[in-house]
């Protein structure tokens, strides 16, 4: 999917843009063995014979007509680049009607996806195939950045403005977003997911009310819906299960044990609490840890949260 | 030594009085509404201002080229930076 | 009497550096110990960055982080791209050679104003140790600083940008004095035509210095201003602008990246012809191609900013002037290589850091053209293959004539010469550890690995790995050349006054330079490089 | 030791050049004067940058809010430093005749202008402080006190080395063949007059 030479571009535009880099790579390629072979020649060739005498050498001091030469064509063809880079660009930028719109907004350090139907989302947009997408871009906190490699796009997010990025996806699959915009701490770890869906499998899922399709219904055991909705909802970028220290607090053997808060005071880490520090974060804070995680109070309905606290209370 | 033309100091207190003319020029069309046209007076003024203090206070006047080079220069690039990040700014 | 005593003070060889005791390093008003002193600074703050730099590469090794925690890494990359702009790079070569060669090579005794040049110093070092004290809560901003994430970090931001605002400064200063010192002090008969293209690359380099530094020095207090007293230019929330401070941020640090090329390009140009017994091929050309880069510097800031939300007819405009700047450049890269032909060249250190500047140097102009066309930029920016691309020009470009210079002008500066087995052998670790390490990102740039990632997809690890090997071999030749010019400076055989038999006025004085550098002011009669041997 | 006593002396009591040529050490002075004018103008250009953006896109914000500022001790202050410039004028030709002692009036006079300028600056800002009026209180006002506030630093430098000239001249080093200092002194003098001759307007009147 990723492979260099493969390119693997996920849509038609992103083939254009490859287009323009191979392009660019073979005038490249072109003046790059023109200079670095003349350059290894010359000095090759020209290399004093004799240990103790010099060459006769020349006494060249240029020429009006190379000069002008090598101002005139490197001109024309920085300027049949730029056009050509300028016309992808362009075409990029103008997004066609009809377009699917989605809003992300991005905070340290999670992508908050709402989609026009009121369906929320973190870290995961689902959009059919074929079908243009409009993402309107927004920050809540920093600048950070939106980045779709396999569509050869990217957007910053800015906070108190939107920023729009318009792709096609046309095949289904699953793509990587990364960011791009140095956010702080958890940077590298704000990933998110574009999952490109085949038109009626997504339209299957908006009926399911934006479940994952099959994901076991109402059979699904609380604590296995509690994983998925964690690993869904990016926790993973902050917190660790495995008794490594990130950003946030260690889950494993969180429950059930005595949180040393800031402030002094302390508190049994109970069902209450964990609830409480997911739909109100900045209510009790871990010693020791910054106040920055975002309320998930819009974005995890009540049945969801109480999912997840149950998923926590497995890691022993 | 050679100190370039010598300004008389007659030249000096004209100067001065024209500056304070126009400084009590400006103050009384702030008064009046003009809407864009205040602004362009404004600025029209305080060149014709900084202009005089340029060519005979600091004797520009009968400067080198060089003087003037970099006593311009700077102005072109101060229009640069104007220029350049309105082009952006105003037209997102 | 004076006569005499220059004669008494030269004879036992040490020149400038005949004076002993901190006093006479610390109020010294002669250029070329100012000049010594910016390059030890210099370089040990190159040799800091570098291990920073080694420290990201380790933890690079693995996709998650194994020896430092994402903050930790944060820091690290911040204080490697700090340290390598502000305090190597940007006074390497035109403060610290600029200083000790500017006078030199006009024939004039010192710099225009000797005082101001010491007062830079030592706003140089009041900058550095601001900076060194701002470690107490180091940043994790990255060097660029970006609002508003610099004006909410609980790092000490306020006091790097005051330690910025004096680096900047003494920059300013520095340039200012040389702009004064080409125009005012050349010796008789030195034209600007008669001058060695090193000084025109450091009068375009002043130039810079002297109109772009301000913006960034207000832009860092503002920054400050907004911690301190809640000024909301950059804030959203007040109705600020945080790409405003991208625009100044970047009228400043792109041409800013001509102040640390320029210069070497202008060693590059004195070595050239050198070392291969030739006229310099478009003396003119190379010339005003430094003046044009200068200037088409500062028309080309937004190319930093093409995805940043910037309107469409300033991404067009920067874009199209982003290409325009790279003709001039390349108009030098075609005029060195035709000096060389039929040349009679010799391959001495300097020449072979003068020719690697050429080569690595056209990988990152070639690689240039992908992030000025707007459609590649929107793919490539933020990704490694930004990385891989400014470290060719300003590692393969600035620090290679950096070391060119070092090299070529090590006899005169310390009187001694190097040992060229073991310079060699370090240019060789060098070339080697420097393509491995840095093309690897180019791949994985174009794969999709964005910049500043403490941690990356395991997709990504076979060419971290690659680049932390390369890392490791590029370390290694920099310490035996370190090594090399130690070993030179404490036992080197004494060197002539003109080793390389070069024809600019800095090699008719002596080895090392006495104080004012000459007996008598030279008169110059003719250009600096007539180096062609007619047939006979 | 004798090398070096020597070398700080001649560099030190022929000022700035080398060549030992009063008039090319005069011309180079001024350039470099100049040259950092250049740079001063570009640290006042990306607040004039500021300015601009933030004028275009909140029109109506600076039009209410310039209201708030006192425009008459603006123009009492701009006709301060008027004045002040046409002072520092004649000291420097004062000098050009030899006459040292009325430089110094000259020059002290400007110094006590800059004072009134400064006062009636102090006066500004405890009233804007006494009416809530805070550099974060919104953008016009960040504009209004960070760019007063850095010419307000400017004033202040240049009242040190008008008062470093008047030292120089007490101590007889200023000559109609040499008065450099006085004469470079001037030029920033005359440029920190330049610059208020911009603020005024653009704060006071046309906000």
């Amino acid at each position: 999917m990723d492979n260099v030479l493969a390119f693997g571009a996920a849509s038609t535009q992103a083939g254009r843009v490859d287009a323009l880099f191979v392009m660019i790579a073979v005038i490249g390629g072109f003046f790059f063995f023109l200079t670095q072979g003349m350059l290894i020649y010359f000095a090759v060739k020209y290399r004093r014979r004799l240990p103790d005498r010099d060459n006769e050498t020349p006494a060249i001091t240029g020429s009006p007509l190379l000069e002008f030469l090598w101002v005139l064509i490197p001109s024309i063809v920085v300027v049949v680049i730029f056009y050509y880079g300028w016309r992808v660009y362009t075409d990029q930028r103008i997004p066609v009607a009809g377009a699917t719109e989605v809003h992300v907004n991005a905070r340290q350090w999670m992508y908050e996806i709402r989609y026009p139907d009121g369906r929320t989302a973190i870290n995961e947009i689902r959009v059919p195939a074929g079908k243009p997408v409009k993402f309107l871009l927004s920050a809540a906190d920093v600048l950070h950045g939106f980045y779709l490699p396999d569509f050869r796009v990217k957007m910053d997010m800015i906070p108190g403005r939107v920023t729009t990025l318009w792709v096609q996806p046309d095949r289904p699959g699953s793509y990587q977003i990364f960011c791009t915009v140095y956010c702080g701490t958890g940077h590298s770890n704000m990933l998110a997911r574009l999952i490109v869906m085949p038109p009626r499998e997504y339209a299957e899922w908006v009926e399911h009310g934006g479940r994952e399709v099959g994901g076991g219904g109402g059979h699904e055991p609380l604590a296995v819906r509690g994983e998925r909705i964690f690993r869904n909802a990016g926790c993973l970028n902050c917190h660790a299960i495995d008794g490594k220290e990130k950003i946030g607090p260690n889950f494993r053997g969180m429950y059930g044990s005595k949180v040393l808060l800031e402030g002094g005071a302390s508190v049994t880490a109970d069902e209450e609490y964990l609830r409480e520090s997911i739909v109100d974060p900045g209510a009790k804070i871990v010693k020791g840890y910054p106040n920055v995680m975002p309320t998930f109070k819009a974005s995890m309905p009540p049945e969801d949260v109480k999912a997840v606290v149950e998923y926590l209370k497995m890691l022993k | 030594m050679a100190r370039g033309t010598s300004t008389s100091r007659l030249v000096y207190l004209a100067v001065f009085a024209a500056l304070l003319a126009l400084t009590v020029v400006t103050v009384l069309v702030s008064y009046v509404d003009l809407g864009l046209g205040n602004v362009v007076v404004a600025l029209l003024i305080a060149s014709v201002k900084a202009s005089l203090v340029a060519l005979f206070f600091m004797h520009l006047k009968g400067e080198s080229r060089l003087m003037w080079g970099f006593a311009l220069i700077p102005i072109v690039f101060l229009s640069l930076i104007i220029f350049g990040t309105l082009v952006d700014t105003m037209l997102r | 009497m004076e006569g005499a005593e220059r004669i008494a003070s030269n004879r036992n060889g040490r020149g400038y550096l005949a004076e002993r005791g901190w006093r006479s390093w610390a109020f010294t008003l002669d250029h070329k110990r100012i000049g010594a002193m910016y390059l030890w600074t210099t370089i040990f703050f190159f040799l800091v960055g570098g291990v920073f730099a080694l420290l990201l590469r380790l933890e690079l090794l693995s996709p998650q982080a194994r020896y430092f925690s994402n903050h930790t890494y944060n820091v690290f990359f911040t204080l490697h791209g700090s340290m390598m702009i502000f305090l190597f790079i940007i006074p390497a070569i035109p403060s610290g050679l600029g200083n000790f060669f500017i006078p030199l090579q006009l024939g004039a005794r010192d710099v225009a104003f000797p005082r101001l040049n010491l007062a830079s110093y030592w706003v140089f070092a009041a900058g550095f140790l601001v900076v060194i004290g701002s470690l107490v809560a180091p940043m994790d901003t990255g060097w660029t600083f970006y609002t508003p994430y610099s004006a909410k970090s609980a790092a000490a931001v306020t006091t790097l940008s005051l330690g910025i605002f004096l680096l900047g400064m003494s920059s300013i200063l520095t340039g200012l004095n040389f702009i004064v010192t080409i125009h005012k002090l050349r010796a008789p008969g030195m034209t600007w035509y008669r001058m060695p293209l090193f000084l025109w690359g450091m009068y375009a380099t002043s130039i810079i210095q002297v109109i772009a530094t301000p913006v960034v020095g207000v832009t860092f207090l503002l920054l400050a201003a907004e911690r301190v007293f809640g000024v909301g230019f950059f804030d959203p929330s007040k109705g600020g602008d945080p790409v405003l401070f991208q625009h100044f941020f970047w009228f400043y640090s792109h041409p800013v990246v001509y102040v640390m090329i320029l210069p070497a390009m202008g060693i590059v140009s004195e070595v050239i012809p050198v070392f291969s017994r030739k006229p310099i091929f478009g003396y003119k050309a190379i010339a005003w191609s430094s003046m044009a880069i200068a200037l088409g510097g500062f028309l080309v800031w937004g190319h930093h900013m093409f995805t940043s939300g910037m309107s469409p007819l300033a991404n067009t405009i920067f874009s199209l002037m982003t290409f325009f700047v790279a003709v001039p450049t390349a108009v030098k890269v075609f005029n060195w290589t035709a000096t060389l032909y039929k040349g009679s060249i010799t391959f001495e250190a300097p020449m072979l850091y003068a020719l690697t500047f050429i080569f690595l140097f056209i990988v990152g102009g070639l690689t240039g053209p992908f992030l000025g066309a707007l459609a590649t930029n929107v793919q490539l920016h933020d990704t490694y293959f930004v990385v891989a691309h400014f470290h060719y020009t300003m590692m393969g470009g600035t620090v290679m004539g950096f070391f060119a210079g070092l090299h070529y002008w090590f006899p005169k500066m310390t009187g001694r010469m190097l040992n060229e087995k073991v310079a060699r052998t370090a240019w060789a670790l060098i070339f080697v550890g420097f393509n491995v390490t840095f093309f690897t990102m180019f791949i994985v740039g174009v794969r999709g690995m964005p910049r500043r990632y403490a941690e990356y997809l395991p997709k990504f690890q076979v060419e971290n790995v690659v680049s932390t090997i390369g890392s490791a071999v590029l370390a290694l030749g920099i310490l035996v050349m370190c090594w090399n010019l130690l070993q030179g400076l404490r036992k080197g055989a004494p060197a002539p006054a003109n080793p390389w038999r070069a024809l600019t006025l800095e090699w008719k004085a002596a080895s090392p330079p006495e104080t004012e550098n000459f007996h008598e002011i030279p008169v110059v009669t003719e250009g600096p490089y007539g180096y062609g041997i007619p047939k006979a | 030791m004798a090398t070096g006593s020597r070398r700080r002396e001649t560099a030190m009591s022929v000022p700035a050049t080398e060549h030992h040529d009063p008039a090319v050490a005069f011309e180079a002075a001024k350039l470099g004067v100049w040259t950092f004018l250049a740079t001063e103008v570009l640290l006042f250009g990306a607040l004039f940058t500021a300015y601009t953006v933030f004028r275009m896109k909140y029109p109506e914000m600076f039009r209410v809010e310039h209201a708030k500022l006192d425009r008459v001790l603006g123009a009492v202050n701009t006709v301060v430093l008027i004045t002040s410039s046409l002072v520092v004028v004649l000291g420097v030709d004062a000098i050009k005749r030899g006459k040292a002692r009325l430089l110094e009036a000259y020059f002290g006079a400007t110094i006590l202008l800059a004072g009134v300028f400064l006062c009636v600056k102090y006066a500004e800002y405890a009233a804007k402080f006494h009416h809530g009026l805070y550099p974060r209180t919104n953008l016009f006002f960040s504009l209004y006190f960070v760019m007063t506030g850095l010419h307000g630093i400017h004033v202040l430098a240049g009242m040190g080395l008008l008062s470093y000239v008047i030292v120089l001249s007490r101590r007889g080093r200023l000559s109609e063949a040499w008065h450099t200092p006085a004469e470079m002194s001037g030029l920033y003098w005359h440029f920190v007059d330049l610059v208020w001759i911009y603020l005024f307007p653009l704060l006071y009147l046309i906000g």
